[in-house]
């Protein structure tokens, strides 16, 4: 059945906000995670419609690669360093910000996302996927962003950072159909090699602080 | 008249009346204090046997003073004298013109005290230490009023050429009331008092500590310096009232220093005449007034500085 | 010494292919990395380092003498591409990298001694160091965009991964943070930079066909037809991403903790070399901004960003307590600097901001290796517990003196030959207000270095509180290749203080020629 | 001529590590002779030396330009005499140190200092003016902290180097306005860009460079760094410093006030008016502080506040005529504040030696400590005599010329048409005499406690005289007063042909001639003059006639003179302990003004037992008069800019979360701008 491809590319990009806004809604990590997963695959398949209409091949392969990387390989290295730690410290116990206030400040970020695109991009020429995307992949952004800046556990501030990268991913794809192989696999490999590390950090961070709150890292600053 | 060999003539002539009368002066001053307070008090000549017994004295000198306490008599005479080679006391024309003027006056005077200041430091005894800070703080409200009176005298009568101010105030008798002189008289009458130890600042006779400015600094003076510290004392005092006479009240003065021999005497007595009549005034002055706290004697410094500025600014704004 | 060099090498007759030459200097140090994963042992890691930052410093120069001379070259079919500017930016990397890793041999050899590292972490550290030099070499030479984009990536993960190498409470934190905001700031710079291509990309279709969307050439080349409505966007995005990795103000707030925590020739290299790269990146984009949207917007938010990072750096130096900290602040007072110089323009202002990145990258690394020599003899960085040190390591107190005066602009040196140039540039160009605030600022910064300078340097060591370690190691006490690499950057920093070598000023000025390149017809 | 100048900078950088003391001054004395020499043969011949090395070929308004005119000849000048004999008398001097610092140290620092003086009166360009200006604050700042033991040794240097650099800023500023008028920094476009600048920039940089140049010379607001750095550098340094670098920041507003912004209408008389009051009043406020100063460098430090205001004064006045057409009058002024410079620089070298070596001697600055050392320390004492008698301007030394000068000028004010200003000059004269009166008053304090009457503490007890090579030092300074006071011609022409005017203007220039000022109003013409020469012969007649008749007079008993205690007043034998003290002798002047100074004293008594309050042990009553400026203006200023500091710093919290809120807002604020924006 042949889908119209407008409303088809909408409909992703709501599958799309509706994970992020599952991101910001659950409190524990497995429950982060899961979301997380789910919106690794709706971004997979945007960007497999979106290679099927350009028909370039190798957005296929950035498409396949996110897909392993970020729905497969990323979950599994997070889950494995966090089995050491004791399950309290994998709850958000108290955010900067109440979970029902952050649903409402994420709607507003999306609104202004939408409405900050209209504005300054209506004159230019855009390609029917950024007119879908754009908008989405910049609301990604600021709510990753914004659950980084209201979380008070690492692991969250790394998952708003995961996110932002989905964002980012969508951004590129939708707007230039995809920068060179080569320069996506660079990203792509940058991540990976980030989340390592913030995984390393973390590790070493439970061990020396044993516990993921924030607020045993303030002692640098100038009293 | 006014050849380089008349004025050095005139110049030395000048010199020896000076330093000749100044005793008696003072001698005069103490007889109309003494009639004032009813009591016949010593002759006028008194000075001049004192200086004469002085001067044959041996001397004592302290142990701890140095150099400067044995020299400062003979610096502060050198400077009072050529400081009267300046002044036209008697002779309506300053002898040297070419070489200083009235500045130059106040400096030679401020040399002599300085020397007086520091010779009271030297014999290390509390009753110098006394003088000096006190003259200190006298002398340093004294210069601003002498600058000033200067200052108001050059404004009206031109420039600060001695020779030229007195034969300007001789000229034009109409310039000499002209209300700026007037209050620069006030201001440099009480500058004299101050200057020359007058009672309201300083009680030239008693040795007690409480009073004596001037007579505290050279309290450890004897013998032939103590003679020549007062020898010169006199003459400064004499210098000062010429001074006023000739600035302010330019009465019997001939016009130019060019006029003969005959106007020159009559001219050099009317002078003399004139300081004398000064001398009692001030001597009556004295004896009206009592020695005031040295810490109000500051605000009696700052009328006569005053008076100086609001002669100042009676000459501008007219 | 570059004069015979640059004789030397033209006077082979051929004009040599540096285009391989871009290759090979890549090459180097990632050979180097591989060696020294191979070898545990430390003598045989330092110098392997040693030789290959010496050998990219050669090259260097012989790329520099190429560049005067051909203007600009590329290779690998466009992809790596070397102009005045890139090259402008290769010489600090190879000059500080050179003596970064003289000095680590001496400082992580008397950390290694007193037992505060062992043998495994010495391995990481030298290839977590050449890595480093190897992602920095790759920012100037990079043409396409995204490759530059990650390097700098790159050089993020390796500088968090050097900074993680103490296992203490502070490197881990300043880790922490520094590899989240700057992996925010650059994936905001990600998304300027894609906007940019995109709107390259949509309006000549050939380029879009070619791929070279992301290319800076083409992109510099029809700068000024693109949609200024897209590059106002792209150029906010770039500048706040890539400003955060430079350390500009508002985002500069990773920095002092990063630079504190890192080990000293770590530090060196972040703060001199690391931000110039950031600041190249930003750079790189305002040329097309400029050309795009003409040079009144980009040049009020450099101002803006440049008085900003100032007057924090500025406030935080006056009461700061940790030696290396205050000098972080003064990077970010430094490149804010910079931005304002660019902020200024006209050819003095663009002239005047180049040469203090040059004089930065000297200056700076001196006051934190002689920080680094001091901290580990009085074994704190805390600057009341440091006194006298002009009598206790003479030389080291010498050279601190020197730098200090110098960071904090004091006349005879060099950043005050390039911090007054960009004033003059500031009351040329008419912008009174801002250049008389940055007089001020620069004031109260000298008087807040002062404060901490001088009773440190000078003053008496036997005060209370304050612990002189006898040195461990041989019996002078101070180290030769400590001082070595010291001496060198003092005769720098008095010699570019009033005399500007020939082959430096073409350079700076062909760099200028590239900015106006980008420019509107005016 | 090149050779000239290269002589003077080769051996004063040269520094010899091993016999220390000799080669490092012994370069010094030679080079500033030739100074000295390059600037006398500047003055005569009247012509001009230029020489310019570019920095950067990109910018070719941007280099290290040197030209010697007359005004910069003359400064030179002045530096030259004052290091010559203060190179000569630190031979002796650095003995003191000998075993506590390096010698080389001190002797290439003291190099560099001069060097770079000599240079900035050299320079021709304002980026190389900056340059070596900022040397001259560098060098002295490492002489101030030169004994870095002391703690306020410290905080002294800090002070001075944060302060001059905020002279420097303000300097900056103006030479960049003129820069943005002119589009380049050479001052020969600043000299041809003079004539035309816009009223509103010529007063903008005007007050700039005033304050700019004035903290550097020490005028009242921003006099505060100098009794601090004076009195902890070494004495030969701290002479060298308040003798000659305070003249350099004279130097630096004679060539702005002369040369960049010439006033030449009406409107620039308030700017001549700003100067002759920030003169007066410094030189008033530096002689009150000094007056009742009992540290004897601190006391000269604050003197020098005082003669910088009356030089500034001077120069105030000369503008006001300038800006009226005046060019006589001008001439006169200029002259008075000039001459002063030269005076001062060379009597203020000669105080600060004496008390080098008077602290050398007795091992303390402090002048109750000190007393009777005119007998241990003959030569010292006699030079510090002459310092004293010059300084206070009494007549046959040179201070007296230069005040004579100044008062003169002040007096032939009334010649200004606007009454305003006139009346504001008269009450400036006011401060002016007062100024002179408390100058004698400090000084009859500093030296007669210092040298005369018996010693207060065993230290002055056994205080040796200083080594010769310091009274060298002393005596070519000492010469130099007698000279300039007696032979004023010699300075007067220095000073005509150095700043050009016509020979004519002010009076004729014979070895012999006096000085004359010539007064012309309503109707009487007068010319004063004064001439020291006569004025001395006069005085030796006067001498001899005394000596004459007091031989004549005690013709016939020859008295003699017996040395006994001094009259204690029968309270048995006096000891130290009664003698009046340095804070003693000021007392009066404490309490006439008191309103200014606000002294407060403190009495604390101290008992054998609390229990009765009656029997006292001892009462020590301790007074200081607190720093005016200190507390109102800059303290209060200070404390409210850190607290603005301290908000800022705030920003650092620690958190990562506020961390990447900052860049959310920032972005979202940029684009918001960027979108607003057309």
């Amino acid at each position: 059945m042949q889908v119209p491809l407008p409303t088809l590319l909408t409909l992703t990009a709501v599958a799309l906000l509706l994970s992020t806004f599952g991101v910001v809604v659950r409190r524990g990590f497995a429950g982060w995670l899961s979301a997380y997963r789910y919106q690794s695959v709706i971004l997979a398949g945007s960007a497999a419609v979106i290679a099927y209409e350009t028909g370039f091949w190798e957005i296929y392969v950035a498409a396949v690669l996110t897909l392993v990387v970020k729905a497969v390989i990323i979950p599994r290295l997070l889950v494995r360093v966090t089995e050491s730690v004791r399950d309290e410290f994998k709850i958000e116990a108290n955010p900067f910000v109440s979970i029902r206030l952050s649903l409402l400040i994420s709607a507003l970020l999306v609104a202004l996302s939408y409405g900050l695109i209209r504005e300054t991009l209506s004159s230019a020429s855009l390609g029917v996927f950024a007119v879908a995307y754009l908008p989405v992949s910049l609301s990604l952004f600021f709510i990753g962003l914004f659950v980084m800046v209201s979380r008070r556990m690492a692991l969250n501030q790394v998952v708003g950072l995961l996110v932002i990268e989905n964002g980012l991913f969508l951004f590129t794809t939708a707007l230039t159909q995809g920068v060179s192989l080569i320069i996506e696999v660079g990203i792509l490999a940058d991540i990976l090699v980030g989340v390592m590390i913030s995984a390393l950090l973390l590790l070493r961070m439970s061990q020396t602080f044993d516990s993921f709150d924030i607020a045993s890292l303030e002692n640098l600053k100038d009293d | 008249m006014t050849g380089t060999l008349e004025v050095v003539v005139v110049g030395a002539m000048q010199l020896v009346a000076v330093f000749a009368l100044a005793p008696l002066l003072t001698g005069i001053m103490r007889k109309v204090k003494a009639r004032t307070q009813k009591r016949i008090g010593a002759s006028v000549l008194q000075p001049y046997y004192e200086l004469s017994k002085l001067w044959a004295k041996d001397e004592v000198v302290s142990d701890h003073a140095s150099w400067i306490f044995r020299s400062t008599p003979w610096i502060v005479a050198i400077a009072t004298i050529t400081a009267a080679l300046f002044i036209p006391v008697f002779v309506p024309f300053s002898p040297f013109t070419s070489a200083g003027d009235v500045l130059l006056v106040i400096g030679l005077l401020a040399l002599a005290r300085f020397f007086t200041m520091l010779a009271g430091i030297d014999t290390g005894s509390a009753f110098g230490g006394i003088g000096t800070s006190r003259e200190m703080m006298m002398s340093s409200l004294i210069e601003p009023g002498l600058f000033l009176t200067i200052f108001v005298v050059s404004l009206t009568l031109g420039g600060t050429d001695l020779t030229s101010l007195v034969g300007a105030a001789a000229a034009k008798f109409g310039v000499v009331i002209a209300p700026s002189m007037l209050f620069g008289l006030i201001a440099f009458f009480i500058i004299i008092l101050a200057e020359t130890g007058r009672l309201p600042f300083d009680n030239p006779a008693t040795h007690l500590e409480l009073t004596m400015v001037h007579e505290a600094m050279v309290l450890e003076y004897s013998g032939r310096s103590l003679a020549l510290i007062e020898w010169s004392q006199a003459a400064k005092q004499l210098i000062l009232l010429g001074l006023l006479a000739n600035l302010f009240l330019p009465l019997g003065m001939p016009t130019s220093s060019a006029a003969g021999l005959l106007p020159l005497g009559l001219g050099s007595l009317a002078a003399l005449a004139k300081v004398v009549l000064l001398s009692a005034i001030v001597a009556y002055a004295e004896t009206r007034v009592a020695k005031w706290r040295v810490f109000r004697v500051a605000d009696l410094l700052t009328v006569a500085i005053a008076s100086a500025m609001v002669g100042m600014i009676f000459f501008y704004l007219q | 010494m570059r004069s015979n060099l640059l004789a030397l090498l033209t006077s082979g007759g051929v004009p040599p292919d540096w285009s391989t030459l871009l290759l090979t200097i890549l090459l180097t140090p990632a050979v180097a990395v591989g060696l020294v994963t191979l070898t545990r042992t430390r003598r045989y890691a330092e110098a392997v380092t040693v030789a290959s930052v010496l050998l990219v410093v050669v090259q260097t120069l012989a790329l520099v003498a190429g560049v005067i001379l051909d203007g600009q070259f590329s290779a690998l079919g466009g992809f790596l591409y070397l102009d005045a500017f890139g090259a402008l930016i290769l010489i600090p990397i190879a000059a500080v990298g050179f003596v970064a890793a003289l000095y680590s041999v001496s400082y992580m050899g008397l950390q290694f001694e007193r037992g505060v590292v062992d043998d495994k972490h010495i391995a990481r550290y030298y290839q977590g160091f050449n890595s480093f030099v190897l992602t920095m070499l790759l920012v100037p030479l990079a043409n396409n965009m995204g490759l530059m984009w990650v390097a700098i990536e790159a050089t993020t993960l390796v500088s968090v991964f050097l900074i993680m190498l103490y296992t203490n409470q502070g490197a881990i934190e300043a880790a922490w943070k520094y590899l989240m905001v700057a992996t925010v700031g650059l994936s905001l710079a990600l998304f300027g930079i894609v906007l940019f291509s995109y709107s390259n990309t949509s309006i000549s279709p050939a380029v879009a066909s070619s791929g070279s969307g992301l290319d800076w050439t083409s992109m510099a080349a029809d700068a000024r037809l693109l949609d200024p409505g897209i590059v106002k966007i792209a150029f906010v995005f770039v500048l706040v991403g890539l400003g955060t990795k430079a350390g500009l103000a508002p985002m500069h707030t990773w920095l002092p903790d990063a630079h504190g925590e890192a080990p000293t020739p770590v530090s060196a290299l972040l703060s001199g070399v690391l931000l110039n790269c950031a600041i190249y990146g930003v750079l790189r984009f305002y040329i097309i901004a400029q050309g795009a949207l003409g040079v009144a917007l980009p040049s009020e938010l450099m101002v803006i960003l440049g008085l900003l990072s100032m007057g924090v750096a500025a406030a935080s130096i006056y009461f700061q307590k940790d030696m290396k900290r205050m000098l972080a602040f003064s990077s970010v007072e430094h490149m804010g600097i910079v931005s304002l110089a660019v902020g200024f323009g006209g050819f003095v202002g663009l002239f005047a901001g180049l040469l203090h990145i040059i004089n930065h990258a000297v200056a700076k690394p001196l006051m934190f290796f002689a920080s680094g020599t001091v901290s580990q003899r009085y074994e704190t960085k805390v600057m009341k517990e440091i006194k006298g040190v002009i009598k206790t390591m003479p030389i080291t107190g010498a050279f601190m003196l020197v730098g200090g005066l110098a960071v904090a602009g004091m006349p005879p040196f060099n950043i005050f030959l390039s911090e007054f140039l960009v004033t003059t540039s500031g009351f040329g160009g008419g912008q009174f207000f801002a250049a008389s605030l940055m007089i001020l600022l620069l004031v109260v910064v000298f008087a807040g270095f002062l404060r901490h300078l001088v009773p440190m340097i000078f003053g008496s060591a036997k005060g209370p509180g304050i612990s002189v370690a006898a040195d461990v190691r041989s019996g002078g006490h101070e180290e030769l290749l400590a001082v070595l690499p010291m001496a060198v950057l003092v005769t720098l920093v008095v010699l570019l203080g009033f005399y500007l070598p020939q082959p430096l000023q073409t350079l700076i000025r062909d760099a200028v020629q590239v900015f106006g390149q980008g420019a509107p017809a005016r | 001529m090149l050779l000239f100048f290269a002589g003077t900078l080769l051996p004063l950088v040269f520094r010899d590590p091993r016999r220390e003391t000799v080669a490092s001054f012994v370069p010094a004395a030679v080079s500033s002779l030739l100074t000295v020499a390059l600037s006398a043969w500047v003055l005569l011949s009247g012509s001009v030396l230029r020489l310019s090395s570019p920095v950067v070929q990109a910018l070719p308004w941007m280099s290290l330009s040197f030209f010697v005119d007359g005004t910069s000849a003359f400064f030179m000048l002045i530096i030259g005499l004052v290091s010559t004999s203060v190179s000569v008398y630190s031979l002796g001097y650095t003995g003191y140190y000998a075993g506590k610092h390096g010698i080389r140290t001190l002797g290439s620092l003291l190099n560099l200092f001069v060097l770079s003086m000599v240079l900035v009166t050299a320079t021709n360009n304002a980026f190389s003016f900056l340059l070596f200006w900022e040397l001259m604050s560098l060098a002295s700042f490492l002489l101030v902290v030169y004994e870095h033991e002391k703690e306020s040794n410290l905080r002294a240097g800090i002070i001075y180097l944060v302060m001059t650099h905020i002279g420097t800023a303000f300097i900056t500023a103006a030479f960049l306005m003129l820069y943005s008028q002119t589009g380049s920094l050479s001052f020969d476009s600043f000299r041809s860009a003079a004539g035309q600048l816009a009223p509103y920039t010529k007063d903008l940089v005007f007050v700039l460079a005033l304050v700019g140049f004035g903290t550097k010379a020490g005028l009242v607001p921003m006099h505060v760094w100098l009794p601090r750095a004076h009195p902890s550098a070494p004495s030969n340094v701290s002479a060298l410093m308040s003798g000659v670098m305070l003249k350099v920041g004279i130097y630096g507003l004679v060539r702005v006030t002369l040369d960049f912004v010439v006033p030449n209408s009406p409107g620039d008389a308030w700017l001549g008016l700003l100067m002759v009051v920030a003169g007066s009043s410094s030189a008033l406020i530096g002689v009150l502080y000094a007056s009742v100063e009992h540290d004897i460098k601190r006391a000269l430090a604050y003197h020098s506040v005082e003669n910088i205001g009356i030089i500034v004064l001077g120069l105030g006045l000369s503008v006001v005529f300038m800006s009226f057409g005046l060019e006589a009058l001008a001439a006169l002024a200029l002259l008075a504040s000039m001459y002063h410079s030269l005076n001062h620089a060379v009597f203020k070298g000669l105080l600060f030696m004496g008390a080098g070596s008077v602290v050398m001697g007795t091992g303390t600055a402090d002048m109750n400590q000190m007393g009777g050392l005119s007998k241990r320390m003959p030569w010292t004492s006699l030079f510090f005599l002459v310092g004293s008698i010059a300084i206070a301007g009494l007549p046959p030394l040179n201070g007296f010329v230069s005040e004579w000068l100044t008062m003169q000028a002040l007096l032939s004010s009334y010649q200004v048409p606007n009454v305003v200003l006139q009346l504001s000059i008269g009450f400036a004269s006011i401060a002016f005499a007062l100024t002179v009166g408390l100058a004698v008053a400090t000084f009859v304090k500093l030296f007669g406690i210092t040298f005369l009457a018996r010693p207060r503490s065993k230290a002055a007890e056994e205080a040796a005289e200083a080594p010769r090579a310091m009274l060298v030092g002393m005596t070519l300074a000492g010469s130099l007063c007698v000279v300039l006071g007696v032979l004023p011609f010699v300075a007067t022409s220095a000073v005509a042909s150095a700043f050009g005017f016509d020979m004519g203007l002010v009076s004729s220039y014979t070895p012999f001639g006096p000085l004359t000022v010539g007064y012309a109003a309503n109707g009487l013409r007068s010319v004063s003059s004064l001439s020291m020469p006569t004025v001395l012969v006069l005085i030796g007649s006067a001498g001899a006639a005394l000596l004459g008749f007091a031989a004549v007079a005690s013709s016939g008993r020859k008295t003699l003179t017996r040395r006994y205690t001094t009259w204690e007043g029968a309270f048995g034998a006096l000891d130290e302990r009664t003698e009046y003290t340095a804070t003693s002798l000021s007392q009066p002047l404490r309490t006439v003004f008191k309103s200014f100074f606000r002294p407060h004293t403190s009495v604390d008594r101290e008992y054998f037992s609390e229990s009765n309050h009656l029997v006292k042990k001892s009462v020590t009553v301790t007074s200081e008069s607190r720093e005016v400026f200190e507390d109102q203006f800059y303290s209060p200023s200070l404390h409210a800019f850190v607290a603005v500091l301290d908000r800022v710093r705030r920003i650092q919290t620690g958190k990562v979360n506020s961390y990447l809120l900052y860049i959310m807002i920032v972005t979202i604020a940029l684009m918001v701008l960027v979108v607003v924006q057309p």
